[in-house]
């Protein structure tokens, strides 16, 4: 797959690749500062792949430049070794955990079957990190599900007491009229709301090589943030063009619930926040502890975007 | 014995190049999802020394006997039935198709709303991976059944029933086995898969740990433990196969093909 | 039965699983096993739009590509396992491995050799299809009769000669049986190489779906695949039909009384 | 006991053409009869024993055993195929029981009655070996022992001793004597030996070709036991039997028959 | 032509039990010579003839044709086989043909030799039946028609004429001798019938059972065109050999059977 690697073109222009993991809502914005360094002139290749490990092996070996998804993997690559920076937020910590009705805290969670993403997965490590925190020795019965949908409908369906969802995975849950039978149980956005899983990455040496090109997408992205900030009809707009498939009913409720809550800003990762988000996942086994944030994460071209 | 030592240098040679060409691929081109051949080895030698191996092969492999016994108990007299019967195999062989084709990813919702995420739902789900293979080799075996047995049974007041369990049970065998063993493999992916997308509490729960935490050389070696496994129960069937079946060596070309007139 | 017996079998059949269906649908009443017609609906508006034809071109190439790939290598490398031992022995050991293998291992290795584009989804489709062809075909190869064989050599037939007059026609009915397998395996391996490496055609739609909870986009794709997979076995039923015409009947309800 | 009256068969190949085999053909045994029949290749006397067998669904005409309509095969009589029919996966003593297996006969029981039969039958030391690993004509003796291990009221032989040697077969024919004057079955043989035919029949059926039917019943009037010389020497009555059966089944073989004959000689 | 020396060949069974079929057997087939082979059931006929197709692997011994070791199957030999071995999937002018497209023989000329045999053998009509739909001696005199398709310089035919009655018989000894004449094969054809035997044979072979030898050889003396009487009546001379042989037989028969005798009569 050496096609997809980055190559220049006549006239100082540039052809690379940004890989996008089933985009979802939150990818949009990516996919529209893709579009705005596109029409700088550069070409640029959007890939959509299956798994976040395959964008970011694709990304260690150069063939992809930018990618965005699941920080998790991402730092585990890094922490191997691998040639890649975090520059960029996608969207703040959005998780909360969902349970059955009348599910107070997490104490009420003692024994019952308690659905978690694979160990490594963010949420998994923030749900059992809550666990840790609050409930005082008594752990909920976790049952690993790998399909999201499908811990969502098992939480519908009662299989399950309770589970970390995403914003989008709520909303559509609701929308299927099971809003009835679920309940918000824990809100990690403002429990960790140093934790950022999910952010652009970019392959090292592109960076160092494209200064510019980085910079221009990493600009673009925060001003498509901005503008979403400024109406969530903005997002509305861009998932329409980009997620045509995406259910129209749902998508100016999930919209409206990301700008309420200011969840998208690009330019949001600092040092210390880098370093937290770090910090949690060594605390949860996913890296070993001693990764530095400026190892990491190259944060000049979101605070030159933002100044 | 000496068919085992005549075919053991074969086997040493195809596995000494596949590792060649794994390590070497793995070098060349390997990243952080392709492991080398020794790196995999010696994870699998420490995973296998990790109790959580077997505590995970142990759940796991509780669908997958189960799965594969109810695929076994249903598919071969199905398959004879539709081999048998000519009505029936018209009306059911869109439904044979249809499950044969049918991503299981989108039916394990619909499972987990009948079953539930339980032991029930994983062995179902083996049993769908499974019992298609069973079935289309079952029948085609009873197609090669010599129909004047079928006649001579008949002659000697043999009831439907007699017909079925013994000449074309017992014809069709070498078909069905090559059908068990094709269900043998499809029913531990199954196994694995059902955990990935389900409840991953065995060793799907294994890959999906190591894969998110992109630890290569262990992820493979549990996919190698579990192809090991796979490989062992599929041995055992050629086993079982030849005892069952040794008979078709009086009339197949197979005990020929070993030598030729001086 | 025999009124049973002159009855379309297939439209029949399928028409009483739709009428299932359809009514299990609306007593159920819950999003995600929508009753047939809100699919049908569904599948209406997606065919109306005009992207759902790109992907159906764009995946039934591939699966084209990857089942003839599948069914030529299948068959050769089958016979060549069927016929010579010691090929057996080389080989026998991977195919049960690859028939084994979850599709997650070839991905990242198909990934590294392809890339994201058709060939890692050709790739897949031979992976699902290609195994169980060869397995099928080298066991039908080493069923066949003795005397058969014997009786070509007597007459002076080597290996080449014997493939194509003896031990091919000899072993069609076990070949067709797993090329039906294989065809139905192809049609699986195209949409999951389409959902778990590159998200492209109607694997891409399936994903997307799938994650909004949008059960009846799901099926409605599904009702595309099953009915390409039908089509694609009843044409392998039928070439099965005009090769092994001279199999003896073991069947009942073959002939008129 | 048997009755056969306008038995026609036609087999539909694939690709729509059809055969005559039976045409009107009608023909009554006697209870505890020994028919023989005799037929050009190809007249249709196997189509004939499977009907009678009730394996082989005929188009018109009535069967009847005992005056009942037959409705299958059933436990009364047991068939000897002229291709063996054996089961390649069952020993030798296993396809000879296999008949007393289906009749719920215990195992020791029909092992027993088995193994006496084989013995019979010269294939002692045989009994573990499989239809694979035996000649033409010890496969051929295994078919014959497993319709002789029911003891049926009608036995239909279609060529029982085609594969053997003079010497098995003569020793063959006096086996099935013997058990026949013991048990009185009904018997129907089919057989392409005019010496034969006259040894065993009581009649002989003669079987015509296209219409498939039976041309005529020929009695034998010779007393049983019927003394046979010790080598192919025949007494006057036989050879002017079979002298006659040659002539009739020349002049029907000459009827039907296109084969470019060279001199006949 | 064919010599054959010490020849030995056993088979093991799956239990490791060993048959011996073949024990030092010795045979030497002149040019041209048409030689017949009788001996009892299972004494190792057709692994002779096969071992001279060079079908099957011999434990010690020579054979060689032309004073050269045989390698395997060869176009030189053909077989009749016992069992008909005939493609079910192919009609019976594609079987009959089956060893010219071998040969490479262009489709048009071997299906019009095909056909030419195939109505020689009486089976004008059935061209396009497959072997499922034929006869037991229909099926039986398409291989044989196969065989001699190809025009072989040694014919080996494994009782070539046991399904097929006595008439369509005759019409093929004499066939098969007029083709004889004309085309000089060497010909080896095991037979259970002591009249045939002394009919085609040039010299016949008597073979013993375990150990399966060739015990003996008979010259026939009789000049040819051996005039047979229209019906079953032989002259002295044939008489006098067929007796000898028989004889010959009954004695290894008694030597090696343990067939429960009934009254030999
Ligand atoms: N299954 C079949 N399909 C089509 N035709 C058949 C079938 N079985 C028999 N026939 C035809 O019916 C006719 C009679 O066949 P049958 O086997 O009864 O002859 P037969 O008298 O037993 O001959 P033989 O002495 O050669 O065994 C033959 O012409 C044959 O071609
Ligand atoms: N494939 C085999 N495996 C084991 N034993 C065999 C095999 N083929 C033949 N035999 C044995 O070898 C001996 C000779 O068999 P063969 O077929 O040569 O006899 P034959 O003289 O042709 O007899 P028939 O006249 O009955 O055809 C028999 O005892 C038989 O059991
Ligand atoms: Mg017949
Ligand atoms: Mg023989």
């Amino acid at each position: 797959g050496t096609d997809a690697g980055t190559t220049s073109l006549p006239g100082g222009k540039l052809s690379f690749t940004v890989a996008v993991t089933e985009p979802d809502i939150t990818a949009v914005p990516v996919l529209a500062a893709a579009d705005a360094v596109r029409r700088q002139g550069h070409d640029v290749k959007i890939v959509e792949l299956a798994e976040p490990e395959l964008a970011i092996e694709g990304l260690a070996q150069g063939d992809y430049a930018i990618s965005a998804e699941a920080t998790g993997p991402a730092l585990s690559a890094i922490d191997q070794g691998a040639p890649i920076k975090i520059i960029a937020d996608v969207v703040a910590n959005q998780w909360a955990v969902y349970g059955k009705p009348g599910t107070g805290s997490c104490t009420d969670l003692r024994g019952r079957p308690f659905g978690i993403f694979s160990e490594g997965a963010v949420a998994t490590a923030m749900s059992k990190d809550w666990v840790r925190a609050t409930c005082r020795g008594a752990t909920p019965d976790y049952l690993t599900i790998g399909g999201s949908d499908v811990r969502a409908q098992a939480l519908a369906a009662g299989e399950i007491d309770a589970t970390p969802l995403e914003i989008s995975d709520a909303v559509a849950l609701e929308s299927t009229g099971r809003a009835d039978r679920v309940t918000k149980v824990a809100d990690f956005a403002k429990t960790l709301p140093d934790v950022h899983p999910q952010t652009v990455y970019a392959n090292a040496d592109f960076l160092t090589e494209h200064r510019e090109v980085s910079q221009a997408f990493v600009t673009a992205l925060v001003r498509e943030h901005a503008r979403i900030n400024a109406s969530a009809n903005h997002l509305v707009r861009l998932v329409h063009r980009y997620l045509p498939d995406e259910d129209p009913e749902d998508v100016p409720r999930i919209a409206a619930r990301y700008r309420s809550r200011k969840l998208f800003d690009a330019a949001a990762l600092t040092p210390h926040n880098v370093q937290r988000t770090i910090d949690f996942f060594a605390r949860a086994d996913v890296i070993d502890p001693g990764l530095k944030a400026k190892d990491a994460a190259d944060l000049s071209f979101v605070r030159e975007a933002a100044s | 014995m000496t068919r085992l030592n005549a075919r053991l240098p074969y086997q040493i040679l195809t596995f000494a190049l596949f590792a060649a060409a794994w390590e070497l691929y793995a070098r060349a081109r390997g990243g952080l999802l392709l492991p080398g051949f020794f790196e995999t080895l010696r994870a699998t030698g420490a995973l296998l020394a990790e109790p959580e191996l077997w505590r995970a092969l142990y759940v796991s492999n509780q669908a997958l006997v189960l799965g594969f016994a109810i695929a076994l108990a249903l598919g071969i007299p199905l398959g004879i039935l539709l081999g048998r019967f000519r009505t029936l195999e018209r009306y059911a062989d869109v439904w044979l198709n249809i499950l044969l084709v049918t991503p299981m990813a989108a039916i394990i919702p619909l499972l987990v709303m009948w079953t539930g995420i339980g032991l029930t739902s994983r062995t179902a789900l083996v049993t769908v991976f499974s019992i298609v293979m069973v079935i289309v080799n079952s029948r085609a075996g009873v197609r090669q059944v010599d129909p004047s047995l079928i006649e001579m049974a008949r002659s000697f007041g043999a009831r439907e029933r007699e017909i079925f369990t013994r000449v074309l049970l017992p014809g069709a065998l070498p078909a069905v086995m090559t059908g068990v063993r094709l269900g043998l493999g499809r029913a531990v992916t199954g196994m694995v898969i059902v955990e990935l997308l389900m409840i991953s509490d065995g060793v799907g729960g294994l890959i999906l740990e190591y894969r998110g935490l992109l630890k290569a050389p262990p992820l493979y070696a549990t996919i190698v433990i579990i192809l090991a496994e796979a490989l062992l129960l599929i041995s055992a069937a050629r086993w079982c196969e030849r005892r069952l079946t040794h008979w078709s060596r009086t009339t197949a070309t197979r005990a020929n093909l070993a030598g030729s007139p001086k | 039965m025999s009124a049973l017996r002159r009855l379309p079998a297939a439209p029949l059949s399928l028409a009483a699983g739709a009428m299932v269906w359809e009514v299990i649908g609306r007593a159920a009443g819950v999003s995600f096993f929508p009753p047939l017609s809100t699919v049908l609906d569904r599948l209406g508006e997606m065919a109306a739009d005009g992207a759902l034809l790109a992907s159906v071109r764009d995946s039934l190439l591939n699966l084209l590509l990857g089942t003839a790939i599948s069914l030529v290598a299948g068959i050769v490398i089958g016979v060549a396992m069927g016929r010579s031992r010691r090929v057996e022995a080389a080989l026998g050991v991977y195919v049960y491995a690859l028939l084994t293998a979850p599709s997650l291992v070839f991905a990242p290795v198909f990934f590294s050799l392809f890339g994201a584009g058709r060939g890692a989804v050709v790739a897949v489709i031979v992976m699902y299809a290609v195994f169980v062809v060869i397995v099928n075909t080298a066991a039908a190869v080493q069923a066949v009769p003795a005397h058969l064989e014997e009786m070509a050599r007597s007459y002076g037939a080597g290996e080449r000669q014997l493939l194509p007059r003896v031990v091919l026609p000899a072993a069609t009915p076990m070949i067709m049986a797993g090329v039906r397998l294989g065809v139905g395996r192809a049609v699986t391996g195209m949409l999951n190489g389409e959902m778990f490496i590159a998200v492209v055609g109607l694997g891409h739609i399936v994903t997307e779906a799938g994650g909004s909870f949008d059960s009846a986009s799901v099926l409605a794709v599904l009702l595309i695949v099953i009915a390409v997979a039908l089509v694609a076995i009843a044409l392998v039923q039928a070439a099965d039909r005009r090769l092994t015409r001279w199999v003896p009947q073991t069947a009942k309800g073959a002939q008129g009384k | 006991m048997i009755e056969i009256h306008g038995l026609s068969k036609t087999f539909t190949d694939r690709r729509g053409d059809t055969v005559t085999a039976l045409d009107d053909a009608r023909l009554d045994v006697a209870e505890n009869e020994f028919l023989t029949l005799l037929g050009p290749s190809g007249c249709g006397k196997t189509t004939l024993l499977k009907c009678i067998a009730g394996l082989v669904p005929y188009d018109s005409g009535t069967i009847e055993i005992d005056g009942r309509p037959i409705q299958g095969p059933g436990p009364d009589r047991a068939m000897v195929f002229q291709n063996f029919a054996l089961l390649p996966w069952a020993s030798v003593v296993d396809n000879v029981a296999f008949g007393l297996r289906l009749r719920g006969v215990a195992r020791a029981e029909r092992e027993e009655r088995a193994r006496e039969l084989v013995a019979t039958m010269g294939l002692a030391g045989f009994e573990k070996k499989l239809p694979g690993e035996l000649s033409g004509g010890m496969q051929q003796r295994v078919g014959i022992a497993r319709a002789l291990a029911v003891q049926p009221q009608v036995l239909l032989m279609d060529e029982p001793f085609g594969a053997v040697d003079e010497q098995t077969r003569r020793l063959l024919q006096e086996e099935l004597l013997a058990l026949w004057e013991e048990q009185r079955p009904t018997v129907v043989f089919v057989t392409h030996s005019m010496e034969e035919a006259v040894l065993l029949g009581d009649r002989v059926a003669l079987m015509s070709a296209r219409p498939g039917r039976v041309a005529e019943l020929v009695p034998v009037d010779l007393p049983r036991p019927r003394a046979r010389g010790g080598g192919p020497d025949r007494s006057g009555v036989y050879a002017e039997l079979t002298a006659y059966l040659w002539d009739r089944l020349r002049e029907m073989h000459e009827e039907h028959r296109t084969v470019r004959t060279g001199a006949p000689a």
